[in-house]
């Protein structure tokens, strides 16, 4: 998030929220938007192919059809450039670029667009004016903006909405991606990801690898890793021979499950740290016993940069070992040898070289916690980005012409099949299957049909139907609702036994972010005579 | 016989005005059926829980099925002394139900009231909100069989 | 001195409540007319000077409660016409025989806070009163009388508490009648929230006669210090069990004995319960007592409601009280922990010591109950339901002894 | 700045501050059931009263703004006398099971009758009359308990917003209560048990935690939500080197997030910790099943089997999932690893899914 949390309950005077069920997901933040619409009278912009429940308070509701939200974002632009609601003195002295924007979203008035996704052009136009009328518009968006072959173009759409009406560095503003796991912010700073070393350093840069390579006192590769999508195809053509899983679980989680387990079975080794014999660990060859954030000392992120502690309040279960000590023993093993006598001390080894976490300390973190980035030991952490200026300097518009989903419907695979998390379960529900009440209140898959379009099958509410896309199909409860519109179905991807990713498609990805099209795969359903 | 919906949005442009709503529904229902709770807890903007925390609050109101004729006996003072216990044992007799209860044939509910402010005639009861004046146990199967 | 003074039901019966052009007939309006040709510091000035007091329970004067509504984009005017006291039905009659002036009165109090839109409260036992006033008022806006004031009017549905004014507002505003504390009072902050000037019938009702004949001539009527005339239903045991409108200075007994033709069937007097069901009772040694604001005061009652409830000797005291206070635990709302508790102990201790299970630890838990009540608790309903209990203990406590077990 | 006198003591507070405020401020400990700070004011459970010279009634201080020249005594006769029947009242409505309530050693109710040295109450009429069961595996609700402060159904509609609840019937018959008396499930209540969280007394209690620990027992350990990317602050109870239950810290100052509010995952979904499934033992695949191995075997075996593929294949061959589940600690490690030690960039993890 470009903006802290805590804007959304009292700065925001409008809030946008696009591809984020919030209250189901978030729904901590989802508390505080209620409440600011609620008590301060902020306007809500809800956009979502289903009727979530903060859409039932919104002051408009666009029910888009999947894979719009280039088209809708830039209907909104387009209604905000000709009724002149835009930040013209933003524009000019924080941006660049805007000419060549302002000329593809020419095109997209909302008449144009009106057909494209599904909504009314007036709902478009009610939406583009409160949002950029608003003193301090605050746009939030979820995997529901992300999980596309477009998911880059949508969010950098989301970041011309803000740079347009100068929506950015003031508080109750900003672009802010809701993340959905308790670290994913984290796992990002740290450099688990192919291309960048800790704070979003480039492994491809010379000066970063330099910089690391005297601090590890090893020589180290400036060539791109795989993504963990690419990973899983590298694997399935054989060209990837070992996969060391810290924590994760493919077998649910990874698209197109039947493709990861051809991948898995194709490893010559797999490693699996866990705290659960996870569907992918039961694949590995080697599984060690890791152990809960209930039993561990270190840090979260969370994603609104705030950087918090983690306590440990019981010993490790059984033989467990701390994570961190698992990997300190394999990598003294392959000989590099690794021993922190606490995660503090790891920490403190981060700090020297991620200089968005350099301020920070163990000891500061007591209490509120901080905001990275926090360059020194006396800055007060940054809840707000950009304020002054852009890391880049200057705002840069994208210009950015809507593309469809990589699978439409057609004859066959007639409706649109989303996928996405219920407020009861996380995830591969490697934790939440196993805690007892969540399990008990919310024990089975379902999938989401429209009435009518249930009637059309036949299918009544509660009968287990068929879903089949072209990657396979399963059977889950109907549940007749008319939150989806009825060419939309959509499920959970937390039960391993209705796997919703045996659906999905992991052939098309966004080029820029590897990321899979889980909210549109075209479908089918079928009753089951 | 005019749908809950409709009656509910007859009453949508009042302010506040569930409680209306609640008024015009029982004038048609003679209580305050379940969906129309919900309904009216949607066109008013409060949750069903607040709606029917405000449907209970009342005397008035019923979220219970109740007869066609609401028959109420007064029991506040002035009514108390002079009589209402005796008046309302002839309603039960002659109803053959106990106070809350709703006669087999559905045409007939009993009920207590507080004062209804007719005190010059007391003893008073009301049927359907008409207060009847000057009661006595003797009166009341000759002033209930007038309801058909 | 016997005789009534007619004021707000001098014409009654004699024109149609609902037809303005009746009321205009007999010199309705002229109060208005001459209000809206006031400032409003002039207008609020004159009421004062009036020393029209808030005819419900806590006689306040009126011209001075509305002088402390602060500026607003949007104020309300209220009628209370909740009267819920048992045993009265004066607000009912004056409608009935008199709603214009009620319609103008209130007008008038719009003018004077610069209110545009006023809300009468009828509670619900009265559905036939709620019809007439639309008409009433539908028929002041045909002739053009209400000028930019328009009146809503709304029905309760059975709950005595909402005759507690921010209770009223709550129930307006679609809720559970449930009294809010105060401050902030509603003349700053009432009606969805913004400055609400809430009185009931019998003081709107007086404020065209001021207006037209003067503060002068209502402030010479009656009680020096609770100026003007009051209505005054009588029931129980009287021969003449009506409503009557009397100057202020009118002394108990008359009521019980002129106007109201003295004790049915020839018996003795034994109490008269005044104000409604939550004053206190009277003994016949303070029946001299003159019935506005202060001098019942003194004598620890309250004229409130105006209702008149006179008792004969052959009357259980402590029946009527049981009876009493059932009402106040089926009328308490529930919200404060002293009402909603208290309430519900006092009729069970009330129902032990009436039903003969009772000992002299009873009555004091009673007055101790009642005096923590009286303090504690959130609103009028919960102070004051223990003062038929605490008033009657006092005057007729022989009747509670008689009934302890140890008497028995 | 207003001046006023609280128990003979001149205080100086500043002009809107509540008489409650005002009176801590002067050291006096007033005793509250309905006010909590996080919500819209009640001012219903009378135990705040204080005694305002002049003033004919007491003053329920958490609604009374302190007005200049008050002078004010927050323990006088009537006050105490006041409390201790407030007190009684609501004991005789409670259902006292101390022994087995979960909020035993936590209980305002219990906590106030001890300092009013309130034993018994003199009404000895009806008593607890509501019970109440609600097959949701969350919440425990026992309406037998219940001192009607209403907290529950503030917090259920000004920190959650669900508005699941309200006060249902008036008068001694007012209850708590789901739309149409029914079950929570059927409401639009999300479980979150902030109504747990705000309860003073056993009212509403986690059916997860139930027989667990009393609070007295359970060490409170503060630490930061495993679910969603919020990062709410959560206390795990530990008793006995085991989590036994979920609460929240309600100060700004150590759950900056969600000042004490939680969802149901956090407070309810922790219960996996002691799942029998956990892993507790390193495991090596062996004839097409997984057996049990010492962790110097499993580490073996797992270097070795790094080094035969990276010396055949090359680094590349290699590939990391890491976690946005563990700490950022771990994750550092975990790429370092595979940068440092492997030497590859292959490494990722599931910001994607």
């Amino acid at each position: 998030m470009t903006n802290a949390i805590g804007e959304l309950e009292k700065d925001a005077t409008a809030i946008f929220l696009i591809g984020t069920n919030t209250t189901e997901n978030h729904p901590v933040i989802g508390y505080k938007i209620r409440k600011n619409v609620r008590e301060n009278g902020a306007k809500l912009i809800v956009a979502d192919p289903r009727e979530i429940e903060l859409a039932k308070m919104a002051d408009v509701y666009m029910q888009f059809r999947p894979g719009t939200d280039v088209a809708l974002l830039n209907g909104m632009m387009n209604v905000i450039i000709n009724e002149g609601l835009l930040d013209k003195e933003f524009v000019e002295t924080r941006t660049e670029a805007y000419e060549a924007f302002a000329q593809v979203v020419e095109k997209y008035t909302p008449e144009y667009v009106s057909p494209i996704t599904g909504v009314a052009a007036e709902d478009i136009r009610k939406a583009a004016r409160i949002y950029a009328e608003a003193e301090r518009a605050s746009i939030c968006y979820a995997m529901g903006l992300t999980q596309h072959s477009t998911g880059t173009d949508n969010v950098k759409s989301c970041c011309n909405l803000a740079l347009l009406t100068g929506n950015l560095g003031k508080p109750g503003t900003g672009v802010n991606p809701l993340r959905g796991q308790n670290n994913v912010q984290g796992a990002c700073d740290m450099g688990a990801l192919p291309v960048v070393f800790t704070a979003y350093q480039g492994v491809g840069i010379e000066a970063n690898r330099e910089k690391f390579e005297k601090a590890w006192g090893v020589k180290l590769s400036g060539q791109n890793g795989l993504t963990l999508t690419a990973a899983i195809n590298k694997a399935h053509h054989g060209e990837l021979k070992a996969l060391l899983v810290l924590g994760e679980n493919p077998m649910v989680s990874d698209p197109d499950l039947d493709h990861v387990e051809d991948a898995l079975d194709n490893l010559e080794f797999l490693m699996v740290q866990d705290i659960f014999l996870t569907e992918t660990a039961q694949r590995a060859d080697v599984v060690f016993p890791g152990v809960t954030f209930a039993e561990k000392e270190g840090t979260f992120t969370n994603t609104e940069r705030r950087v918090q502690r983690v306590r440990k309040a019981i010993s490790n279960r059984g033989d467990a070992r701390q994570d961190y000590e698992i990997l300190c023993e394999l990598s003294t093993r392959l000989g590099y040898p690794m021993s922190y006598s606490s995660p503090e001390e790891i920490f403190e080894e981060i700090r020297t070289l991620t200089p968005s976490y350099a301020g920070i300390t163990y000891q500061r973190l007591e209490g509120k916690g901080l905001h990275w980035p926090c360059p020194t030991e006396d800055h007060p952490g940054t809840p707000i980005l950009h304020k002054e200026k852009f890391n880049r300097g200057l705002g840069l518009f994208h210009a950015i012409e809507f593309r469809e989903a990589a699978e439409l419907p057609d004859a066959e695979y007639p409706l649109i099949l989303s996928t996405g998390r219920s407020l009861f379960h996380y995830h591969t529900g490697t934790m939440t299957r196993r805690a007892v009440a969540l399990d008990l209140h919310q024990p089975e898959n379902e999938i989401q049909v429209n009435p009518a379009t249930a009637a059309k099958l036949g299918i009544i509410d509660g009968e287990m139907a068929r879903v089949v896309t072209r990657r396979g199909n399963i059977e889950l409860k109907a549940r007749l609702t008319d939150i989806v519109k009825e060419n939309v179905i959509f499920t959970f991807f937390h039960f391993s036994e209705a796997a919703a990713n045996v659906l999905t498609n992991a052939s098309v990805l966004d080029p820029v972010a590897g990321i899979p099209e889980y909210k549109v795969s075209a479908a089918r359903l079928e009753k089951i005579s | 016989m005019a749908n809950y919906q409709d009656i509910i949005a007859s009453c949508k442009d009042k302010k506040g005005g569930i409680i209306e709503a609640y008024h015009a529904l029982q004038r048609e229902f003679n209580y305050i059926p379940r969906e129309a709770v919900a309904e009216a807890a949607r066109v008013f903007g409060v949750s069903e829980a607040q709606a029917y925390g405000v449907a209970t609050f009342y005397s008035y109101l019923s979220v219970e099925k109740r007869g066609k004729y609401i028959v109420r006996m007064c029991e506040s003072a002035p009514c108390h002394v002079a009589g209402a216990d005796k008046v309302l044992k002839a309603m039960e007799d002659y109803l053959g139900i106990k106070v809350g209860e709703t006669t087999a044939d559905g045409k007939f509910t009993l009920e207590l009231t507080e004062c209804v402010g007719q005190c010059q005639a007391t003893p008073v009861i009301t049927v359907n909100s008409q207060p009847v004046f000057n009661v006595s146990s003797e009166k009341i199967p000759e002033i209930l069989s007038a309801y058909k | 001195m016997a005789e009534e003074i007619r004021i707000l039901l001098a014409h009654a019966d004699q024109i149609d409540p609902a037809q303005a052009e009746d009321y205009i007939k007999v010199g309705g309006y002229k109060g208005l007319e001459k209000a809206r040709g006031m400032t409003s510091k002039d207008l609020i000035e004159e009421v004062k000077k009036s020393g029209l007091r808030g005819r419900g329970g806590a006689g306040f004067n009126a011209g001075m409660k509305w002088s402390f509504v602060p500026p607003a984009e949007v104020k309300y005017v209220v009628c209370n016409l909740d009267e819920g006291e048992p045993g009265t039905y004066k607000d009912r009659i004056i409608c009935e025989k008199n709603a214009q002036a009620l319609i103008e009165g209130m007008a008038i109090c719009g003018v004077a806070i610069n209110a545009q839109q006023g809300y009468i409260y009828c509670r619900g036992e009265y559905p036939f009163v709620v019809d007439l006033l639309r008409k009433a008022i539908q028929s002041a806006k045909d002739v053009g009388a209400l000028g930019d004031f328009d009146i809503e009017v709304r029905m309760g549905a059975g709950a005595y508490v909402c005759g507690e004014e921010t209770a009223l507002i709550e129930s307006i505003e679609g809720h559970r009648g449930e009294p809010r504390f105060k401050p902030p009072f509603p003349g700053v902050a009432g009606l969805w929230g913004v400055p609400t000037v809430v009185n009931n019938v019998e003081t709107f009702a007086c404020l065209p006669y001021i207006l037209t004949n003067g503060a002068d001539c209502f402030a010479s009527i009656g009680a020096p210090k609770y100026p003007g005339t009051k209505v005054l239903t009588l029931t129980g045991d009287v021969n003449n069990p009506t409503y009557f409108e009397v100057p202020t200075n009118y002394i108990l007994s008359d009521v019980v004995y002129k106007l109201g033709g003295g004790v049915k069937n020839g018996r003795k007097f034994k109490a008269v319960q005044v104000g409604g069901t939550s004053g206190a009772f009277i003994p016949e040694q303070n029946l001299n007592t003159p019935i506005d604001f202060d001098s019942m005061s003194a004598i620890g009652a309250a004229l409130g409601s105006g209702a008149v409830l006179v008792m004969d000797e052959t009357r259980d005291i402590v029946d009527i009280v049981t009876r009493i206070s059932k009402f106040f635990e089926h009328e308490s709302c529930g919200k404060c922990n002293p009402c909603r508790e208290g309430t519900f102990r006092c009729r069970e201790i009330m129902e032990k010591i009436n039903s003969g299970r009772a000992t002299e630890a009873d009555i004091d838990n009673l007055l101790l109950l009642a005096r923590v009540m009286k303090r504690a608790a959130l609103c009028g309903l919960g102070q004051a339901a223990p003062v038929p209990i605490t008033s009657t203990i006092e005057h007729f406590g022989h009747e509670y002894r008689r009934k302890l077990l140890q008497y028995a | 700045m207003i001046k006023l006198t609280i128990d003979g003591k001149e205080i100086e507070v500043a002009r809107g501050t509540m008489l409650l405020d005002a009176c801590r401020q002067a050291g006096a400990d007033i005793p509250t059931l309905c006010y909590d700070p996080d919500l819209r004011l009640a001012g219903s459970c009378r135990m705040c009263v204080v005694d305002v010279k002049g003033r004919p009634a007491l003053v329920a201080s958490c609604v009374a703004p302190a007005e200049n020249g008050m002078v004010v005594q927050t323990e006088s006769d009537d006050v105490v006398e006041s409390r201790k029947i407030i007190l009684e009242l609501l004991a005789a409505r409670h259902k006292f099971e101390c022994p087995t309530c979960e909020k035993d050693g936590e209980c305002k109710l219990q906590d106030y009758m001890y300092r009013y040295g309130v034993k018994e109450s003199r009404y000895d009429g009806e008593g607890p009359h509501f019970g109440m069961e609600d097959p949701n595996p969350f919440i425990e609700r026992d309406y037998d308990k219940c001192i009607m402060c209403t907290r529950c159904v503030r917090a259920c509609d000004g920190i959650t917003g669900a508005q699941a609840i309200n006060v249902k019937d008036r008068g001694h018959h007012a209850k708590i209560a789901a739309p149409f008396d029914g079950k929570l499930a059927d409401s639009t209540c999300v479980f979150c048990g902030q109504c747990i969280m705000v309860c003073p007394v056993g009212a509403l209690s986690s059916k997860v935690a139930a027989g667990q620990g009393k609070p007295a027992q359970n060490k409170k350990v503060l630490t930061t939500c495993t679910y969603c990317g919020t990062g709410c602050t959560l206390e795990l109870n530990v008793n006995n080197d085991r989590v036994v239950g979920v609460t929240s810290n309600r100060d700004e100052n150590w759950s900056p997030v969600n000042k004490g509010a939680l969802c149901v995952k956090g407070r309810f979904g922790w219960d996996f910790i002691h799942s029998p499934d956990r892993l507790t033992t390193p495991m090596i695949r062996e004839n097409g099943g997984l057996r049990p191995a010492s962790w110097d075997e499993a580490l073996d075996f797992a270097a070795g089997k790094i080094k035969e593929i990276k010396e055949k294949y090359g680094p590349d061959s290699l590939a990391m999932f890491s976690s946005a589940r563990v700490t950022n600690e771990e994750n550092y490690l975990a790429q370092k690893l595979m940068r440092a030690v492997i030497g590859t960039n292959n490494v990722d993890h599931c910001a994607r899914l």
